[in-house]
């Protein structure tokens, strides 16, 4: 596959049954790779927390978009996931809330490197990338620290 | 054999062991099933049963939304010294065995492989709170 | 679902290996829909003939773009394949085409409506329709005729 | 069980059978796999066995890329009097059945469900051109 241009270039609303999709997408996207099975697993992991994270968090209504492109090349694979929601921010935990707080970190555990950007205002975009062959487990360099704490959020 | 049931996101609840009730999981579950879940447990854990097993043996991923009402549920089950126990059956799939190891929460639920395992252990009320 | 913006757009290099991705997001969508499984199969069926064809008669080189919409109301949900390619024209057949020339009645079988817009320079557009629950089977009222040919062609 | 691994759009050859070879096709095949599926199927009628089956029962999903690759080898194995049977299995797939029967290509090729009935089929050369 191509080195410039994105593999697939995926626009849906920011509405948690897109999630699958994306899913789904990159499974396909791994069939022409001819990727390893636990790494595509680990992919599409990861790839999940960030969509997840676009449809809990991004936007006030359903209303927001979810944008997904995906890029090869002869080492690697890369998933960008970007909303133009309201950005990662200190912000008061709602309490209703039910976000464990394990998106970020299982990010980080599950691929090879990993950015976010963005900010307030800026929406958010989170480029995660999972290399054919890997020499370590990622789990291992960034490993999950903690557990689960009274209030339901994760503590480390 | 049709894909789309192969595929299927299915929760579905077995009360067919008695003082134990089973939530058995099909396929891929996210934030997309994971309000569904949330209402099956609560199901579960209301009918008052000595345990609740939350079998993922036919599961082929999960995420941290569906790791949030597992273990949301454990907290309840605590609660109301209900036993409570995740079966991962033998042979688990990458997508639903790596996040639980990687999160370390197979001890935590816990977490074990064999419905008979899973079985005796749902009787046992948890000790920890 | 929404009615009116598409559940997802995809946009990817109209090369073989993207057939298999629209073929994987559509699992995804049918997932989110609850979509009956030979249903799902047959459009499956059919999006893949669609998304072959802009691979196979679009472009004369691999630069070209593939680009695919999925659609769901109440009633049905809907795929649209277009590409920017030459457009459907009668042309010569290619004595080098290993293409059996089913791709359209497929689609015509399998789909519960189908459209093809286009023409020479405007690419080629293919909408299909796909209902929830179906009287009847499409491929009876839209039967496939004919059989293989001596020169690799069907023919009817 | 790796869902790539259950996924995977392989083709494989098995002479394993004496006097017929056979292509073994699993997962989804379509325009991408189609030509690697016309080298195998070069590669089997090339080496001028007495028959070629087709094994579709582990095949998820085909296109009309690939009963045009079919088809040829068809052609292919009249010319050089050489038996040629598709194998659908006893519980075929939607995405592999029902192409194959609205093109009315089941007694065509032929198509045939039991890996018995294709070895014996395949022992006959094709009697129509
Ligand atoms: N796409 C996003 N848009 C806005 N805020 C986000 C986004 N992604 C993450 N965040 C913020 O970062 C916090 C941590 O995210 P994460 O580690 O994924 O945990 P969780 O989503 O379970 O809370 C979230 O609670 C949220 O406040
Ligand atoms: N997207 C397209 N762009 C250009 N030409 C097309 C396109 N789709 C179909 N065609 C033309 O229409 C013909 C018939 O298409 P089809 O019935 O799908 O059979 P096949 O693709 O197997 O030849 C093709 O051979 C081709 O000439």
């Amino acid at each position: 596959m191509s080195d410039e241009a994105p593999i697939v270039h995926l626009d849906l609303p920011a509405r948690p049954e897109g999630v699958g999709v994306v899913r789904q997408a990159l499974v396909g996207v791994a069939d022409g790779l001819a990727i390893d099975g636990g790494i595509l697993s680990d992919a599409k992991m990861a790839v999940t927390e960030a969509c997840t994270n676009a449809v809990v968090h991004a936007y006030e209504d359903d209303l927001g978009r979810l944008d997904v492109e995906m890029y090869a090349d002869q080492e690697q694979f890369t998933v960008v996931v970007r909303d133009r929601g309201v950005g990662i921010a200190p912000r008061p935990a709602r309490s209703s809330s039910t976000a464990l707080g394990l998106g970020l970190p299982l990010i980080a555990a599950l691929s090879d490197s990993f950015e976010v950007r963005g900010g307030p205002g800026q929406g958010t975009e989170v480029r995660m990338s999972f290399s054919y062959e890997r020499e370590a487990d990622p789990a291992d360099e960034n490993p999950i620290t903690g557990g689960p704490g009274p209030t339901g959020r994760w503590e480390s | 054999m049709f894909d789309a049931l192969m595929d299927a996101r299915t929760i579905a609840l077995d009360d067919s062991h008695g003082d134990v009730l089973l939530i058995v999981m099909r396929g891929e579950h996210d934030i997309y099933t994971a309000p569904a879940l949330r209402d099956r447990l609560e199901e579960a854990l209301g009918e008052a049963p000595t345990g609740v097993i939350v079998d993922l043996s036919g599961s082929t991923f999960l995420d941290s939304s569906i790791l949030g009402a597992l273990l949301d549920a454990r907290r309840q089950a605590i609660e109301r010294s209900i036993g409570y126990v995740v079966c991962l059956g033998e042979d688990p799939e990458p997508g639903v065995a790596r996040i639980l190891e990687i999160t370390g929460l197979v001890p935590v639920f816990p977490v074990v492989r064999s419905r008979a395992e899973a079985l005796e252990a749902a009787r046992v009320a948890p000790a920890d709170a």
